[in-house]
């Protein structure tokens, strides 16, 4: 079974952070900004919490795609969570780079609690380049796949 | 006919990369025009025209050809809807439909009067050199 | 017994509209765990509470899943409904179906689809969800205050008159701020300094208040109820007790060229001096910049004239430390910088001026002594024209987006009093809109054009051209007239937008406290807690927050002192239970934790552990959940997954991965 | 060497260390193993040449737990784990008595197979104190000379140098080993179109049979529980099930060891199928490196990990290479 890309409907894990991108995809929900369905947030306290673990797991389960959402480098609400974040998610998704996972698949991204704006624009971008990419082969649990 | 006055619109939208919607209607495109005197339709009516999908009467009015080009309205608008934009989109799309009826330098000299300023010549070079 | 329950909302249509509630229902019945599941049109209200204790009790339910709205929202509300029936607030999971799912989703289709992933997801964390306990941590019976203006002063005189212990850190040589730099205020004309400086009294007289003027806050830490901030009080070469504020070093001081920050820079001041006459407190600093012996180390004049030995030129920076259970910022404004708008001429012409400028040049104290006077040559203008929104109202490359608020008011205000006073002045306003909601402002705007001859024309400026005479030459336009103007004028004023004071963002990243793109701090909630921060026990007052006229400045600062006073009332908070935990059976002790926790929360210890029968002592990591705020940092550091966040566990998170990529 | 193994005896006989951590051989001259030598007696077995390849300083981990203290040998390299173990409390530094001994390359058998030697039954050459410039190899088809450069390990031609950075005192002549660039081989991979990295790794990593023996011996994976044995997040894997584990494991285990690894390629040297995982944690190293500034684990005890450290003005992840 092959999907052509105008079928295709790609898997979008967000983790966002409750204090700032959580609250921008609020705004963004409550200023009726729009983005594809594909995208599923997950909440974590701070884009600190976010465990490589998580991000391959997702992989191994089909998704698509993985994004970051965390508030802005030097307005974390716990002042520091975002730098440590930066650096693990840097050398992470350098790492999948190198294995060869297409770089389009995974992201990150600042959103402040009063960019909804941001917030769908980054998902529209996101979710069109993961679509472009089309389904996820090299890091998927084919044994689920027929 | 409903449908071509539409991409009319549209056309001077994307053309001059402006969204008139933007517009505040402060009127500081019409205080720093130079040409606003012999303006029939003042600058910052123009995006009401565009808004209200009336391009006809943008394309028929002679505030087209006496704008100077000068983007004081451009530089100065705070709402970055450059009015001056929308007088360049206007013609061009009024040439376009001429088709090649462009402008050709030997007929310069005679459309050439004595009050004309020097920046309008200057000027002209944008609109007509395309 | 587990059992979980799952209560899907409609939101009116809010919810509804874009997904079938009923068939979220249909299938959250499918999902592992679930024994029970319903929908109702408002989860949230009474009746909706209701249903749900009704099913914890009913079904013995081990634990929820409300889908509703963001669960920013009613989290909270739906925690409490399940305590109340007896469960623990903490088996309570929220699927966000309205924010980030009907309100984005157009297709009912897709909404659903989307509803139902999300419900799915929410109960697979639910199942591996354990009851938490909030604990307590005490409270520090004492407020700060950032910013010595009306908006801080204002929530200290509430706070301390509730009785608690209030210090309010100003970074000038006075309290006062902006509104001290006023002449008259509007819609009713009081003298600004006659209802001010009684309010400045006042708080330096209150005996819970405390003023650490000439300071900056240089770090913050801790949390609500329980800061520990850092405060810079910088070197005044001046002793506060033994200065008696007579006065005589600013006469004598030989330096006399710095130019005065209280009147707009449009006077020069001594290197030693106070703000203004009634300063509080009433001591002088030394301007290092400018004083003559401390550059040069030869002069010495005010020490000489001192009668009171107050002149101290070793002083020294002083960083002196408190403790604070609540924390009020009150930082203001300033009017923006003028440099993009040069068509306005204001860096051309001495007589284009800002309108904080003209309230100098209006005040009895200011650098005119009250003489409406041209700045260039001195002579009384004839005619004064008026612009407003000078950077407000803008697109985001050209200014600020936001509207000032206050310049429409202050305007007729100016043109008001001008007329009074000179009749035979010609005044003429051009403004884009008038904007006067607010109790007796639009009368007030009516007067000016009415009783006053203001001349209001609706219509931006294009510019404005200084001429070979020195006059000025403005360039119009009547919209409503259809005509464009030149207005010859001698004195131009610029209602210019107003920012908040920059020092604000450096504060907000001490306080952790979120800011927006134009730099006000971001409240709570927009609607419902405008005056607190989203950290808690950080709480706002005054412009920083957006911007506002003394009025609505003063009835905030009194909102945010009752929030202040409702906090200090308490002797216990309870504690966010969703912090780290470290499995001290199988902690390596390796410190990687306690490298990037930001609270100092994890300390280690020697601990005897029983591992399957065998007894050995390991150095494990323990976590202080006093201090612990539930970052998850320490998580994502540790590679044995040893540490772990309750109420976001890893395996509760990889359910929801699990959940959703299903 | 004798020199060595006469001052075991003393400190053992002194009784101020009461055992040494170190080799004895093996079954052949070129697979001796590590072994603790309680007594001066024991001392018989004990060999030190060109095969000890062994970094013993995560034996140092149960031996902090005995009775007394271990005179532990450590090569230069070593060194480098030994200090990252106390750093992070894992070790007692107390309690070894660190003896620095110099090396001159250590040897793998892969590669002097993969000079066309087959059926090797003894390999002369590789003792400490000859000159290491070649090997004889007796195989069952006659003796065969190899050149002990090329026979040497692929983290000798990249050594991090011979100086020791802990030991108590220092014994054996070391000598320069350093031919190659660390990074050329991240470098070529990095290079690939995303299509040929993923093929790579994919047929490197189809091989791996999870041995755990990368892990095992690795000195940075010294968890006491590793969270693929545990519960901890759903992901406890005894083998692969499919492809995905393979790099799944070795990318976290990879990410986990970032900025603790020392780079002292014991995963690759035990790695039964030949993988060549030191590629992943010199990925790691690579971009540290280059993105936060040149760091070295285990050199200096008191440099914060790169990452649990941060600076403001870090680069954001979409502006990696």
């Amino acid at each position: 079974m092959s999907l052509t890309n105008e079928e295709f409907r790609p898997k979008i894990v967000a983790f966002c952070c409750n204090w700032c991108s959580y609250a921008g995809a609020d705004l963004a929900g409550s200023s009726r900004l729009s983005y594809p369905a594909d995208v599923k947030i997950i909440r974590v306290p701070c884009s600190c919490r976010v465990n490589p673990m998580f991000i391959l797991r997702a992989f191994e389960k089909g998704a698509d795609g993985v994004i970051i959402c965390g508030c802005h480098p030097g307005d974390c609400h716990y002042s520091t969570g975002n730098y440590y974040a930066r650096r693990r998610m840097t050398l992470l998704f350098s790492m999948l780079d190198y294995v060869g996972i297409e770089r389009g698949r995974t992201r990150v991204e600042w959103v402040s609690a009063a960019e909804g704006v941001k917030f769908s624009q980054t998902m529209n971008e996101f979710v069109e380049t993961v679509r472009s990419l089309g389904k996820n082969v090299r890091l998927g649990d084919l044994r689920c796949k027929n | 006919m409903e449908a071509s006055k539409k991409s009319r619109s549209e056309m001077v939208k994307e053309i001059s990369g402006t969204n008139p919607l933007k517009c505040m209607k402060c009127g500081k495109c019409s205080a720093s025009c130079p040409s606003y005197e012999k303006m029939d339709i003042k600058p910052h009516q123009f995006v009401s025209y565009v808004i209200n999908e009336d391009v006809e009467s943008l394309a028929k009015c002679d505030s087209l050809w006496v704008c100077l080009s000068c983007f004081a309205c451009v530089e100065r608008c705070p709402r970055d809807v450059k009015p001056g934009k929308i007088v360049d989109a206007a013609r061009q799309i009024v040439i376009r439909e001429k088709g090649g009826s462009y402008l050709v330098p030997d007929e310069i000299p005679e459309l050439i009067d004595e009050d004309m300023p020097q920046q309008l010549l200057v000027s002209a070079f944008r609109k007509f050199r395309r | 017994m587990h059992g979980i329950g799952v209560f899907v909302c409609h939101c009116g249509s809010n919810i509804a509209a874009t997904v079938d509630v009923k068939k979220v229902v249909e299938m959250a019945k499918l999902e592992p765990g679930v024994v029970h599941a319903e929908d109702y049109q408002y989860m949230c209200s009474e009746a909706g509470q209701e249903k749900i204790a009704q099913a914890i009790k009913e079904k013995n339910l081990s634990g929820i899943v409300v889908c509703s709205c963001s669960p920013r929202m009613h989290e909270a509300t739906f925690r409490k409904c399940a305590e109340k029936a007896g469960l623990n607030p903490y088996m309570v999971e929220i699927a966000n179906l309205r924010e980030q799912c009907s309100w984005i989703h157009k297709d009912i289709e897709e909404g659903t689809e989307k509803a139902v992933i999300l419900t799915r997801a929410a109960i697979a964390k639910v199942n591996l969800n354990t009851s938490l306990e909030a604990g307590e941590s005490g409270v520090i019976k004492r407020a700060l205050v950032i910013g010595g203006g009306i908006a801080g002063i204002q929530t200290a005189l509430d706070i301390a008159d509730a009785g608690y212990e209030v210090d309010i850190v100003e970074k000038t040589p006075s309290i006062g701020g902006k509104m001290a730099q006023l002449d008259k205020t509007f819609p009713t004309l009081d003298c600004s300094a006659c209802i001010l400086t009684p309010k400045m009294v006042d708080a330096a007289a209150h005996e819970k208040i405390n003023l650490y003027t000439y300071s900056e806050v240089e770090k913050v830490s801790g949390f609500v109820g329980d800061f520990t901030v850092e405060i810079r009080k910088k070197a005044r070469y001046v002793n506060m007790d033994k200065c008696t504020g007579c006065g005589v070093c600013m006469e004598k001081c030989p330096s006399k060229k710095a130019k005065s920050e209280f009147n707009s820079g449009l006077s020069n001041r001594p290197a030693i001096y106070t703000p203004f006459a009634q300063a509080i407190p009433n001591v002088p600093v030394i301007d290092p910049t400018q004083c003559i012996k401390l550059k040069t180390g030869k002069c010495g004049v005010c020490e000489k004239f001192c009668q009171a030995g107050a002149i101290d030129y070793k002083q020294k920076d002083e960083v002196i430390t408190q403790k604070y259970g609540a924390i009020v910022v009150a930082t203001g404004f300033e009017v923006i910088k003028l440099d993009n708008y040069d068509e306005y001429a204001y860096s051309q012409s001495k007589d284009v001026i800002t309108s904080l400028e003209l309230e100098r040049i209006m005040n009895a104290a200011g650098p005119t002594k009250g003489h409406l006077e041209r700045l260039s040559d001195g002579k009384p203008p004839k005619n004064i024209v008026f612009i407003q929104c000078v950077g407000s109202r803008c697109a985001e490359n050209k200014g600020k987006s936001y509207c000032s608020k206050i310049c429409c008011m202050y305007t007729a205000k100016h043109a008001m009093l001008i007329r009074d006073k000179y009749p035979d002045v010609n005044v003429t306003v051009f403004y884009i809109d008038v904007r006067t909601p607010g109790k007796n402002f639009d009368e007030f705007y009516r007067r000016a054009v009415e009783e006053y001859g203001v001349n209001y024309v609706k219509g931006q400026v294009g510019k404005v051209a200084p001429q070979a005479d020195g006059s000025l030459l403005v360039h119009g336009v009547d919209l409503i007239d259809g005509k464009q103007l030149k207005i010859s004028a001698d004195m131009v004023v610029l209602a210019a937008a107003i920012e908040p004071n920059p020092t604000v963002r450096n504060i907000a990243t001490m306080l952790t406290a979120s800011i927006d793109t134009n730099n006000f701090l971001t409240e709570a909630h927009p609607k419902l807690r405008p005056v607190e921060s989203p950290t808690a026990g950080v709480f706002l007052s005054g412009v920083c927050q957006g911007p506002k006229d003394i009025p609505e400045t003063v009835s905030q600062a009194g909102a945010a002192a009752i929030k202040v006073v409702g906090l200090l009332a308490k002797d216990k908070l309870m504690t966010n239970p969703c912090t780290a935990k470290a499995d001290e059976l199988l902690c390596n002790g390796c410190s990687a934790c306690a490298n990037v926790c930001p609270y100092g929360a994890i300390s280690y210890e020697d601990k005897l552990i029983n591992d399957h029968g065998i007894r050995k002592t390991h150095r494990v990591a323990v976590v202080n959940s006093a201090l612990c705020q539930g970052c998850g940092a320490c998580t994502v550091a540790c590679p044995s997954g040893v540490m772990d966040l309750q109420g976001f566990s890893n395996r509760q998170i990889i359910a929801e991965v699990d959940a959703i990529c299903r | 060497m004798q020199e060595l193994i006469s001052r075991l005896k003393e400190l053992l006989e002194s009784g101020s260390v009461q055992r040494v951590l170190g080799w004895k051989k093996g079954d052949f001259t070129f697979n001796p193993e590590p072994a603790y030598f309680n007594s001066a007696e024991e001392l018989s077995e004990f060999v030190y040449d060109g095969f000890c390849g062994a970094n013993l300083s995560k034996y140092m981990i149960k031996a902090s737990n005995l009775e007394g203290v271990t005179a532990v040998l450590l090569k230069p390299c070593d060194t480098y784990s030994f200090n990252q173990l106390i750093k992070e409390h894992r070790v007692i530094r107390e309690k070894a008595y660190i003896i620095g001994i110099g090396c001159k390359g250590k040897l793998s058998l892969d590669a002097i197979k993969a000079q066309g030697v087959k059926g090797i039954t003894d390999i002369k050459g590789a003792e400490i104190d000859g000159d290491c410039n070649e090997l004889k190899v007796e195989t069952l088809y006659g003796e065969k000379t190899v050149s002990y450069k090329d026979s040497m390990l692929e983290r000798c031609h990249v050594c991090k140098g011979k100086e020791h950075m802990i030991y108590d005192e220092l014994m054996l002549e070391s000598a320069d080993t350093l031919d190659a660039d660390r990074f050329t081989d991240v470098e070529i991979i990095e290079n690939l179109t995303s299509e040929d990295k993923f093929t790579y790794f994919q047929r490197e990593l189809s091989k791996c049979i999870r041995c755990n023996a990368c892990r095992n011996v690795c000195p940075a994976c010294s968890c006491r529980k590793c969270v693929f044995d545990s519960t901890k997040f759903d992901s406890e894997q005894k083998a692969n099930v499919d492809p995905f584990h393979e790099s799944m494991f070795h990318i976290i285990r990879a990410f986990h060891v970032a900025g603790r690894c020392t780079d002292c390629g014991e995963c690759s040297r035990v790695c039964p199928q030949g993988i060549p995982l030191h590629l992943f944690n010199r990925k790691f190293i690579k971009d540290i490196n280059e993105y936060y500034g040149v760091f070295q684990a285990g050199e200096d005890i008191g440099q914060t990990s790169p990452l649990t450290d941060y600076t403001l003005d870090d680069m954001e992840a979409e502006e990696r290479r």
